[in-house]
């Protein structure tokens, strides 16, 4: 039965699409299944966690896509960490989507409930992945599936833009740079299994394959997974940010992006092998390519006065503390990265909910709008401000020990370079962040009739807190968030299961 | 005088190069059928040239069926020419005049609904036609 | 069934052949041919079948069929081994798929009383296109070509019933294919000369023993016969840049003519090249400059007519040129002449096959119910006929190269091959290729998700027949990407057939 | 000047060739003549110089002659296109059926040896024979054809080919 269940977190939610469809016409019934999809779905992937952290379970081959190249899964601790969050998050995100469809009047719900599935199935096969191959595979459907997400509200040019950027720099980059850099994987050692220590290990000794390509192969993995966001493939995530919220939310803070940092790790923990980057003076670059990125795009962030756009290069510049932390190729800045995929997720999908939910009740988008918004809408801007802390580091949130775990990974290996960004990019998420909140509560809110005449969406009438589903969703996130920092077990015990398998 | 010796084939190879010539250069549909025949036919006689055997002697190669199916083949029919190209030669020709009758058929079809057979005057009508649709689909 | 076994290699070319000339003595109006097509073809593919079991069975050996029981020096041999049994099946099932689909189509488009005609030809130029892949007789190769290129001439003459550019379109395709045919015959000839047979294995052995007493260096002979055999190949198969008869000539045919014609001639024309290059010059002759010349036209081809595709705005035009852009690919394969690069090659004709004819038979759909295939025909019909645009977005996945796709496969067959000689810049240009083809394969699917249709009047669905056939390609394009399994050991394995002869 | 037929709207031989007694009557004479040596062109084809093409194209030849002395209308509606397109695909059947007969019976295809398996050769000779005729009768069917189709303005299709001019 365990060693079915990969297969049974990826079967739960096509299954589940199939019902969404079926169920399409009566949306109570539709979004039921949804909601019971994602809670069968939790089930089943928490039901790995021991498996996981006993380290990589055996291998499960479903199909033979190449002759020698099976479609494979297996279970392991980063994965488990990533599916973990994702099929978490997906209840919670399932109970807002309800609130904000509805309560924005959406159209074309079913194929919004259905992509979602579909994505959170490719989410699914991405974390268990067993192969290169694997990976590359739910990857590209990952960007397939929720293309039509972003393009949500399609015939607006806008909308249309979006996509052909988003689809674009991802599929150009997997193809461009991803898939050749897998091929010549598998045409230079005959194996994209990923196993720890990676797979070059005999390619490099016997000299067939020259550190200098080695080197190359790895760089163009990194820039290949546009997921990840690294500068300057950033791109497709601010434009990204058209989609509905529970897209942003979901996808674009937590299941897509982390696609792409969780690729950063596992191609370098699995297949790569940092150690034998670090051995054969390689990938040095990656730190400092994540570091500018890092600070960069806090700074832009710095000047975006739409909320989403904000958070948007926000997750640009926390990602690629993730990236860092792979970068710093050492087993403690694999852990600390395998805990910042879980601590921003919690932080980044507080915040777009909370911004969703702004949109909801107040049709606000810009940060300008904001002042005294927090005396209306407390729960909103509690859990917002919690998602903050969590952005910046600091406690009680789980932000904190993920920064924390970075930081002493720098010192012990002593990458000052990596400390500086850490202590630069701190100052900057809190000169982006904190203004928000001290607009949100401690400014009087505008008189209803200065702004009334300036938007047709009654800016300045009354409003109240956003429909229930919605504040529940984001007061839960973000008491995950909190959770996390007072029991922080279930990750941090993936984490550590994860660098007691990798060689040093 | 190498050269000269091989006349043969400059012959073959002219009547291809005038029917190649004469595809290319021509503009009138019916004359480019006729000179994609008349290229065939340069093959044709390159094939045929190549059959013809002289014995070592000086004698000419012959056709061989004829006596020697009359004498039974009881004796030698002398040197005699390779009959395999000139059978593959009456199948190429069959080849080459259902292509000309596919062309002309092909031909009277756009004459009739072009109104003309020279290409340059088809072709101005067709940009007249890709111009309109463009227009139409911008 | 089993008295006709040894007669198989030959079966496959009569039985398309009885059945056209049959087609022909049918009643002018009602179904009778087509259903007799679809009797036929449908058989043919049963017989290819067989035929790939009974290679399976030996995988080492030929099956060889003389006809007449004539030896193969003197008469005509038809040989079947693991390549071509493969190349077979493909046009046979393509065939089949195209004929079901041909129905509503050919009502259509085609007057009512011609249609025993056109089905006649049709079954024919299939079997020319059979008999190509069987014979192993290089004039019996020049007579079926000429047979199943005069055949499809006629066929695409035929589109001049919907618009007149069929007929120039057409005659453009017969003189540049005749001067191919005869560039091939010609070659032929010189090899004739030079060997005093016809039959390829024997011709190959009798080059080797020339090669081996010292009487092939510096023989321009065989020089001049291999480049004419080249030119004429690549006219044939439509290579970059002896392209230009082809995106007209697919773009104003009868739809079903360009199903068919898209996913099968080209490819028995790049089964020419296999057959040419590798069996009878393999070893012979060396022909790495001719490849390097071919991947360099083929790398050219790919993007150029990428762009060109792109620039389209009809969408039969754009398959068109993304026809010749996916030719470059399998040009590129076999010009690395190398175990996957072949292997690339010989899988991206099924899988493009596939794709393309799955492409070819929703815009044909879109011409029965709209009229033409401009782009602006495609405004918003992915609400107005989901099944048909659903198979047009499975093909254009397939096309760019999305995994879980055929085309994926093909891609990753191909870069393995430029990476096994080191050509990163190939795998680049591959690549790149791929991405322009993002571009114009998304410019139909944003116009047929995103755009609101210009006229309001309903839009029916594509006919049953119709939407059977693209799906049945549609489906397969994806079979063939989730496991490729039996086609990539095939493939790997005709690939060695290939190249074995050639270390 | 010239007529069309009354159903098939065809243009007809000028009238005044009813005149022309002398054309008339030798073609009537000759005619008969040219069909008997194609047959015996087509069936020495086996042995000799001849055969199907030649005396195919003979055998077109003399019903080409009759189209040109009393008109190509005339001569469709002696050999209707419907017969000339049936003969045309039987001659090829003949051919290939010959070769499928052997087939059948267990010999390979084009085995003519078949047809008579006492007499090899004589098999062969019949072999040889039919075919000659199977091709004989396309080639003929085929001349025709083609004869009328560019002589006549098309008549037989004029009121199928609605073809959209696209402009």
């Amino acid at each position: 039965m365990i060693e079915s269940s990969p297969l049974l977190a990826i079967a739960i939610p096509l299954v589940g699409g199939a019902l969404i469809v079926v169920t399409g016409a009566r949306r109570n019934l539709r979004e039921a299944v949804t909601l019971v999809t994602a809670g069968c779905l939790l089930a089943a992937v928490a039901a790995l966690v021991p498996a996981a952290l006993k380290g990589p379970s055996p291998t499960i081959e479903v199909l033979h896509v190449l002759p020698e190249i099976p479609l494979a899964f297996h279970v392991e601790p980063l994965g488990m960490i990533y599916a973990l969050i994702a099929s978490g998050l997906w209840i919670l995100n399932s109970i807002y989507s309800i609130g904000y469809m509805r309560g924005n009047r959406e159209s074309h719900q079913t194929r919004f409930y259905l992509c979602f599935a579909l994505s959170i199935a490719s989410v699914m096969g991405i974390a268990f992945s067993a192969n290169m191959l694997t990976l590359f595979i739910c990857y590209e459907t990952l960007s397939l599936v929720t293309y039509p997400l972003v393009t949500h509200k399609a015939p607006k040019p806008a909308a249309v833009r979006a996509g052909r950027t988003y689809l674009g720099i991802l599929v150009s980059a997997s193809v461009l740079l991803m898939l050749p850099a897998m091929v010549g994987t598998w045409m230079y050692t005959g194996s994209l299994d990923f196993v720890h220590g990676g797979v070059f290990g005999e390619a490099l000794a016997d000299g067939s394959v020259p550190p200098w390509l080695f080197g190359f192969i790895f760089f163009l993995f990194m820039y290949g997974i546009a997921k990840a966001a690294l500068m300057p493939f950033h791109r497709w995530l601010p434009a990204a940010m058209v989609a509905p919220t529970p897209v942003s939310a979901l996808l674009h803070a937590v299941a897509v992006v982390k696609a792409g940092v969780f690729s950063v790790c596992k191609i370098s923990t699995y297949l790569i092998g940092v150690d034998k980057l670090a051995e054969f003076g390689q990938g040095g670059w990656l730190l400092y390519a994540a570091g500018i990125s890092v600070v960069a795009a806090s700074f832009i962030a710095l000047f975006q006065d739409n909320l989403k756009r904000r958070l948007a290069y926000s997750t640009v510049s926390q990602l690629s503390y993730i990236t860092m932390g792979a970068a710093m190729l050492n087993p403690l800045g694999m852990m600390a990265a395998a805990m910042h995929i879980a601590a921003h997720a919690f932080g980044k999908i507080t915040l777009f909910f909370a911004a969703g939910s702004i949109y909801t009740a107040a049709h606000k988008t810009k940060v300008s709008e904001l002042d005294g918004i927090g005396r209306r809408m407390p729960f909103t801007m509690g859990a917002f401000t919690i998602g903050c802390l969590s952005m910046i580091g600091l406690p009680p949130t789980a932000g904190f020990i993920s920064k924390w775990m970075l930081l002493g990974a720098a010192w012990t290996t002593e990458q000052y370079f990596a400390v500086g960004v850490l202590i630069v990019s701190t100052l900057l998420n809190a000169a982006y962040f904190l203004p928000i909140i001290h607009r949100a509560f401690f400014r009087a809110p505008p008189p209803p009739s200065a702004a009334s005449d300036e938007s047709s969406t009654a800016a300045g009438v009354p409003h109240g807190e956003a429909p229930w589903p919605i504040v529940v969703a984001v007061t839960g996130t973000a008491a995950c968030a909190a959770t996390v920092f007072f029991y922080p077990s279930v990750f941090a015990d993936l984490a550590f299961a994860l660098m007691r398998g990798m060689p040093t | 005088m190498e050269g000269l010796g091989l006349f043969n084939y400059w012959i073959a190879v002219a009547i291809m190069m005038v029917g190649f010539y004469g595809v290319i250069a021509k503009r009138n549909l019916v004359k480019q059928a006729i000179s994609l025949g008349l290229f065939q036919t340069g093959v044709f006689l390159f094939y045929i040239t190549m059959s013809v055997y002289r014995a070592p002697d000086g004698t000419p190669g012959r056709a061989p069926v004829w006596e020697a199916i009359l004498d039974g083949f009881t004796k030698d029919p002398g040197p005699y020419d390779n009959p395999l190209p000139h059978v593959l030669m009456l199948t190429a020709i069959v080849v080459g005049v259902s292509t000309l009758s596919v062309a002309l058929a092909i031909i009277m079809n756009i004459k009739r609904l072009y109104g003309t057979v020279e290409a340059d005057e088809i072709s101005e009508i067709e940009e007249a036609i890709e111009h309109r649709e463009e227009m139409m689909s911008r | 069934m089993d008295a006709l076994t040894p007669h198989l290699p030959v079966l496959l070319v009569l039985t398309p052949l009885f059945g056209g000339l049959l087609a022909a003595l049918m009643p002018r109006r009602g179904p009778a041919p087509w259903i007799w097509s679809a009797l036929v073809t449908g058989f043919e593919v049963l017989l290819g079948l067989s035929m790939v079991k009974l290679v399976r069975q030996s995988p080492q050996e030929t099956i060889t069929y003389f006809i007449g029981w004539w030896p193969a020096e003197y008469g005509i041999a038809y040989e079947i081994d693991a390549l071509n049994a493969y190349v077979i099946l493909v046009v046979a099932l393509l065939a089949f798929v195209s004929t079901i689909y041909a129905k509503s189509s050919v009502e259509d488009e085609i007057p009512k009383d011609r249609h025993n005609f056109f089905y006649s030809i049709w079954l024919l130029a299939i079997s020319g296109m059979v008999g190509i892949c069987a014979t192993a007789d290089t004039f019996n190769i020049y007579v079926l070509l000429e047979i199943s290129s005069l055949t499809v001439y006629t066929l695409i003459a035929m589109g001049k019933y919907r618009d007149r550019r069929a007929l120039t379109a057409s005659l453009k395709y017969l003189i540049l294919g005749s001067i191919g045919a005869t560039f091939i015959l010609l070659g032929i000839g010189y090899l004739l000369m030079l060997t005093g047979t016809l039959n390829m294995a024997d011709m190959h052995e009798q080059l080797m023993l020339m090669k081996a007493e010292g009487d092939l260096a510096g023989n321009r002979t065989i020089l001049v016969g291999f480049t004419f055999i080249t030119v004429g190949l690549g006219l044939k198969m439509a290579m970059w840049p002896l392209h230009l008869w082809l995106p007209n000539a697919y773009t104003f045919a009868p739809s079903a003519v360009s199903a068919l014609v898209a996913s099968t001639a080209t490819k028995v024309g790049v089964y020419m090249a296999f057959r040419f290059i590798f069996t009878l010059f393999g070893s012979v002759y060396d022909s790495s400059a001719t490849l390097a010349l071919m991947a360099f036209c083929g790398t050219l081809g790919i993007i150029v007519s990428s762009i060109r595709a792109a620039q389209a705005t009809n969408v039969k035009k754009i398959l068109a040129y993304s026809s010749v852009g996916q030719l470059g690919y399998i040009v590129v394969g076999f010009s690395m002449a190398n175990e996957s690069g072949v292997a690339a090659s010989v899988i991206h004709i099924l899988n493009h096959a596939v794709t393309k004819g799955a492409m070819f038979m929703a815009c044909g759909a879109v011409v029965l119910r709209m009229g033409n295939a401009d782009l602006k025909s495609f405004y918003g019909l992915g609400r107005r006929m989901p099944a048909t645009m659903a198979a047009f977005t499975i093909g254009g996945l397939g096309l760019i190269g999305m995994p879980l796709t055929s085309g994926f496969i093909s891609k990753f067959y191909l870069i393995s091959g430029a990476l096994h000689d080191g050509k990163w810049w190939l795998a680049m240009v591959v690549l790149a290729g791929s991405l322009i083809s993002i571009i114009y394969v998304w410019r139909v699917l944003e116009v047929i998700y995103f755009k609101k249709p210009e006229k309001r009047a309903p839009v029916e669905e594509a006919p049953f027949t119709m939407l059977i056939a693209m799906w049945i390609l549609a489906s397969a394009s994806v079979i063939l990407g989730v496991d490729a399994e039996l086609t990539g050991r095939l493939a790997e394995f005709a690939a060695r057939v290939l190249i074995g002869g050639a270390t | 000047m010239s007529k069309r037929h009354p159903v098939t709207g065809a243009f007809q031989a000028p009238r005044l060739i009813e005149h022309q007694s002398v054309l008339r009557v030798s073609c009537k004479l000759l005619v008969p003549f040219i069909i008997m040596f194609a047959v015996y062109v087509i069936t020495h084809g086996e042995l000799g110089p001849g055969g199907g093409f030649q005396g195919g194209v003979i055998m077109a030849a003399a019903f080409i002659f009759y189209g040109l002395v009393f008109g190509a209308s005339r001569l469709v509606d002696r050999i209707p296109s419907r017969i000339t397109d049936f003969l045309m695909a039987a001659g090829v059947l003949l051919y290939a059926g010959v070769g499928l007969h052997n087939l059948l019976a267990g010999s390979n295809f084009l085995d003519y040896s078949a047809l008579n398996p006492a007499h090899p050769s004589e098999g062969e000779a019949l072999g040889m024979t039919l075919v000659e005729y199977g091709v004989g009768i396309t080639v003929t069917s085929v001349f025709i054809t083609i004869y009328v189709t560019i002589t006549e303005p098309r008549f037989m299709r004029s009121k199928r080919e609605n073809v959209k001019v696209t402009d």
